[in-house]
């Protein structure tokens, strides 16, 4: 019974996404041509990724900073033995 | 388990390569392939590699877990800080505030540091399960 | 064609993983390759027009999309960060209920409750 | 205002997170609570001036570090982001004054609290769905690591499983993400709008396999943050917020389960999916009932209060599912009166098992007597979920049930659902009425010492393990000020969100007006205030007047009441009968292993993709 609800879930997920990830589409020019045009002009950075990565979405950049410290101290209160 | 010379040597060699390599990685991340992430993953493993390799004993003659700790917490002020700079600068928030590659330079900077103690802390307490975190 | 369909394989593969493995840690492990598999899916889409890093020396303008680059370092992160907490709970679990298949877990919490 | 400073509501809970780490680096500075506290005085301080603006119908839009649109990261302050952060800061204070009383909590705890207060604003303010992502997991490790932070072990096995799930969530967010980042190269919510309604007009039979990934990113978007909300694998709710430490638990019952869905709401009303809509009527009207069942049989406290989350949550989905305008300003009043009373109740019962350390309504009851006002707390909480009449839950459900009207089923079950809920916490108030008792043992005569029972909480350090029930300390001299004062807070808000109801109503629907109107882009990103194009039936139905009177003189909404109330003791009678008990038993073997429970995720994806599908 339990089998047979997991099998059926899984069945069903993977044609839905097959067919959602096998289609052919070709990559979107706008925000490359823009990052290509004035990516090191406004950021200084000749590595758009870096430039992306600090400047452009520095804000997610934050927050993965965050999600770190959060890890290591999260790990830090579960395996930390209290004195 | 009995540590060989090779990896006692290896190690011991190839460890000030890997953290020098990463240092490399952070300060050029702005203008050649790599990046603070990416360089502070290298120190991480540089830092990891002395710690597997030659026990925590050793890696804390150099660095200590107080220290990387206070590093991985004031790298999370700096940026906040750098992002409130600009607040108060007047052109909103984390918008950049030096000439062009500045910001990025400084943010490298931070970024590679806080990763490199970040991952090595966690790996530290997981791989010995607490016993020198508190 | 080839590429995307290993990437989905990837994907259904760790979701299997993650629904009928038993042992926490082999979930926590699909989990993480479920992760990936992500990752690489957005790192390849990114990569199927242009030929050039997205690294401005010379005069490229052939170049890869950054922007899923730069975002796969987040999820990278997030990604690590998430299976460094599942691990701290396992091995927890692993002092509590001395072990790390769920099953027997699920039994004891049970047992207790009763 | 300008709408420079909205990100402020996130970064002052972060700065203040980050103090609270220096005092975890450098012990001697005490710095964690005070700035815990000034997190809490700022961020009402920046609510206050933005009010103002928000009552008007302007929408705050910006983007981070002074980018482009659509090249930076966009957020957006509008009516709805407003209410959540409002609810955010609220419930924030006595959760702060609750941890202060119960002590035993180190810096890092006050750590993971402002990075679940700074998380939450950031899923509130987000206008860009990798942004939204990155938040998402902010607030969910604070909160997997919050729940387990005592090291008990269910609590761990519940963070455990809240942790794979949403991760799993999350991870098929991701995955619409992608989906969507690969047809149109944006990641704003501007876009994901004209995206959604180019991709989800129906294609011809012979590109339908093509059709399908427009509503499965979407599935997989809603479902992802959905998990979090718990509309479909609900199942990790009650461990987690049942065995979470008491502040925790009035905090992710109170806000963040509805942090989440506030996001779902935004969505749902930008993108125009009534088949999204539909989904949550029939999905909340059906979990509000198997939540109060589940309910209905639990002996342990604060557990059977978790799974009353779940049902009231499902009031929520339905009310905004339903749509119609009493329904959708009634979901936002319910969600803002659940915050209030469900903290209320988690830190009142809470209170009691710390000072008792007894979880089971098996071995404690009749404590009333000994503990007056906590009874009193207890009662304005539990009166307001039940929905009579001067509580803040009744003006809510009332909303709601109005609003319902031209939807039998979803009616019946939720009325079936109130029903419910009365006998759970008529059994529920057993443990301040009734007879004394600890431990399953009466205490007239026996003289069972309170300290040495409490196993659970290591917290309640008691000296004196001579004295009996009656002169207990542990019941009457340990000092609890600042967790009573928050508490009160919780309590005032109930009677008044119950007795101003007609301003409250008033307040929800002008808020709601800057929001619920089909916004065209251009708009999303200026700060003009959207000129008033309400609904008509918007403005003919609301009306204060009119509200006062649907309220207060409303003779059929007291007759329903009644018939609530009675029809709910007559199901309590019946489930403390002997009958009742063997069902009882019965149903407590019913349960969704956690294998399931993941698949549960899966197929909750299919479910909304069916009904996102049909809806075109």
């Amino acid at each position: 019974m339990n089998r047979v609800f997991q099998g059926a879930v899984l069945l069903l997920f993977s044609f839905l996404l097959l067919a959602s990830v096998l289609v052919e589409k070709e990559p979107k020019e706008y925000p490359k041509t823009y990052f290509l045009e004035q990516g090191t002009h406004e950021t200084g950075a000749v590595n758009l990724v870096t430039a992306l990565y600090l400047a452009y979405r520095a804000y997610d950049t934050l927050g993965e900073t965050i999600v770190l410290i959060g890890a290591v101290t999260g790990v830090l209160v579960l395996v930390g033995r209290q004195k | 388990m009995r540590k060989t010379n090779i990896l006692d040597v290896v190690s011991r060699k190839l460890s000030p390569f890997i953290l020098l390599f990463g240092v490399y990685l952070v300060t050029f991340g702005h203008i050649s392939p790599g990046g603070g992430f990416q360089g502070g993953v290298a120190l991480a493993s540089g830092l990891l590699l002395i710690l597997l390799a030659q026990g925590p004993a050793v890696l804390k003659r150099t660095f200590s877990l107080e220290g990387i700790s206070l590093v991985e917490v004031f790298g999370y002020g700096l940026f906040l800080l750098a992002g409130l700079a600009g607040f108060l600068w007047g052109v909103g928030f984390l918008s950049p505030i030096l000439l062009p590659p500045g910001t990025i330079f400084i943010l490298n900077i931070v970024i590679g540091a806080k990763v490199g103690a970040g991952i090595t802390l966690i790996c530290w307490h997981l791989f010995l399960e607490g016993e020198d975190s508190e | 064609m080839i590429a995307l369909l290993l990437i989905a394989l990837l994907f259904l593969v760790s979701l299997i993983g993650i629904i009928l493995s038993k042992n926490l840690i082999r979930k926590v492990m699909a989990l993480n390759m479920l992760n990936s598999a992500v990752i690489i899916l957005f790192i390849f889409f990114g990569s199927l027009k242009g030929t050039h890093a997205p690294i401005l020396v010379g005069d490229e303008t052939d170049i890869v999309d950054p922007v899923p680059q730069a975002l796969m370092l987040t999820a990278i992160v997030v990604g690590i960060c998430v299976t460094a907490l599942a691990l701290g709970f396992i091995y927890k679990l692993y002092e509590r209920y001395g072990t790390t298949e769920l099953q027997e877990i699920e039994q004891q919490v049970h047992r207790n409750d009763q | 205002m300008t709408s420079d400073a909205i990100l402020l509501f996130t970064v002052i809970p972060l700065f203040s997170s980050f103090v609270a780490l220096i005092e975890k680096a450098i012990p001697s500075l005490k710095v964690a609570k005070p700035a815990s506290l000034a997190s809490f005085f700022l961020g009402v301080l920046l609510l206050g001036l933005y009010g103002g603006g928000i009552y008007e119908g302007a929408v705050y839009s910006k983007v981070v570090g002074g980018w482009p649109r659509g090249i930076g990261i966009g957020q957006e302050l509008d009516g709805i982001a407003w209410v959540a952060l409002a609810l955010v800061y609220l419930i924030y204070l006595p959760v702060l004054l609750y941890s202060f009383s119960e002590g035993g909590y180190d810096s890092r705890y006050y750590f993971f609290l402002l990075l679940l207060q700074g998380g939450m604003a950031g899923i509130v303010l987000a206008y860009d769905v990798f942004n939204l992502f990155v938040f998402l997991e902010i607030t969910g490790i604070a909160a997997y690591v919050l729940i387990g932070y005592q090291k008990k072990d269910r609590a761990l096995f519940a963070g455990f499983k809240y942790l794979m799930l949403s991760s799993l969530g999350i991870t098929l967010f991701l995955l619409g993400v992608f989906l969507f980042y690969r047809d149109t190269g944006s990641l704003t919510y501007t876009e994901l709008r004209t995206w959604v309604q180019e991709g989800m007009v129906p294609a011809k039979p012979i590109t339908a396999l093509a059709w399908i990934s427009t509503p499965f990113a979407l599935a997989t978007l809603l479902a992802g943050i959905g998990v979090r909300t718990a509309f479909l694998p609900y199942t990790w709710l009650p461990d987690a917020h049942g065995f979470a430490p008491h502040p925790i638990s009035a905090s992710l019952s109170g806000v963040v389960i509805k942090v989440s869905f506030l996001v779902v709401w935004k969505l749902i009303v930008l993108l125009e999916l009534s088949g999204a809509r539909q989904f949550l009527l029939w999905m909340g009207s059906a979990i509000a009932l198997i939540g109060v069942l589940r309910a209905l049989t639990q002996t342990d406290v604060k557990v059977l209060l978790a799974w009353h989350s779940v049902s009231q949550m499902g009031y929520i989905f339905a009310g905004f599912g339903a749509g119609t305008e009493t329904a959708t300003v009634g979901a936002l009043y319910h969600m803002v009166s659940h915050a209030f009373f469900k903290a209320l109740l988690f830190l009142s019962v809470g209170t009691v098992i710390l000072f008792t350390g007894e979880r089971s309504l098996k071995k404690v009851s009749g404590l009333g007597r000994f503990l007056p006002y906590l009874a009193v707390l207890f009662a304005v909480g539990a009166l307001s979920i039940m929905g009579v009449p001067p509580f803040v839950g009744y003006v809510s459900k009332s909303l709601i049930f109005d609003g319902l009207q031209d939807y039998p089923i979803p009616y019946w079950l939720l009325f079936a659902a109130s029903v419910g809920t009365v006998a759970s916490f008529t059994k529920l108030s057993l443990l301040f009425r009734g007879l004394p008792m600890l431990e399953g043992k009466s205490t007239e005569g026996s003289v069972r010492p309170l300290g040495s029972s409490q196993k659970g909480s290591s917290m309640v350090e008691s000296t004196d393990t001579t004295s009996g029930f009656d002169t207990h300390p542990a019941l009457h001299s340990r000092p609890f000020r600042s967790g009573y004062l928050g508490m009160s807070l919780l309590a005032l808000f109930c009677v008044l969100g119950g007795l101003l109801g007609t301003y409250g109503i008033q307040f929800f629907s002008t808020i709601l007006r800057g929001t619920s109107i089909p916004v065209v882009p251009a708009q999303l990103y200026g700060s003009a205030p959207p000129n008033g194009s309400i609904a008509p039936a918007f403005q003919e139905s609301l009306k204060l007047t009119n509200m006062a009177a649907f309220l207060w003189l409303n003779g059929k909404e007291y007759l329903k009441t009644i018939v609530t109330l009675l029809l709910g003791y007559g199901v309590y009678r019946f489930i403390v009968s002997k009958r009742g008990k063997e069902l009882q038993a019965w149903a407590n073997r019913l349960r969704i292993s956690f294998d399931n429970q993941l698949g549960l995720l899966l197929a909750g994806v299919f479910l909304l993709l069916v009904f996102l599908a049909l809806q075109s």
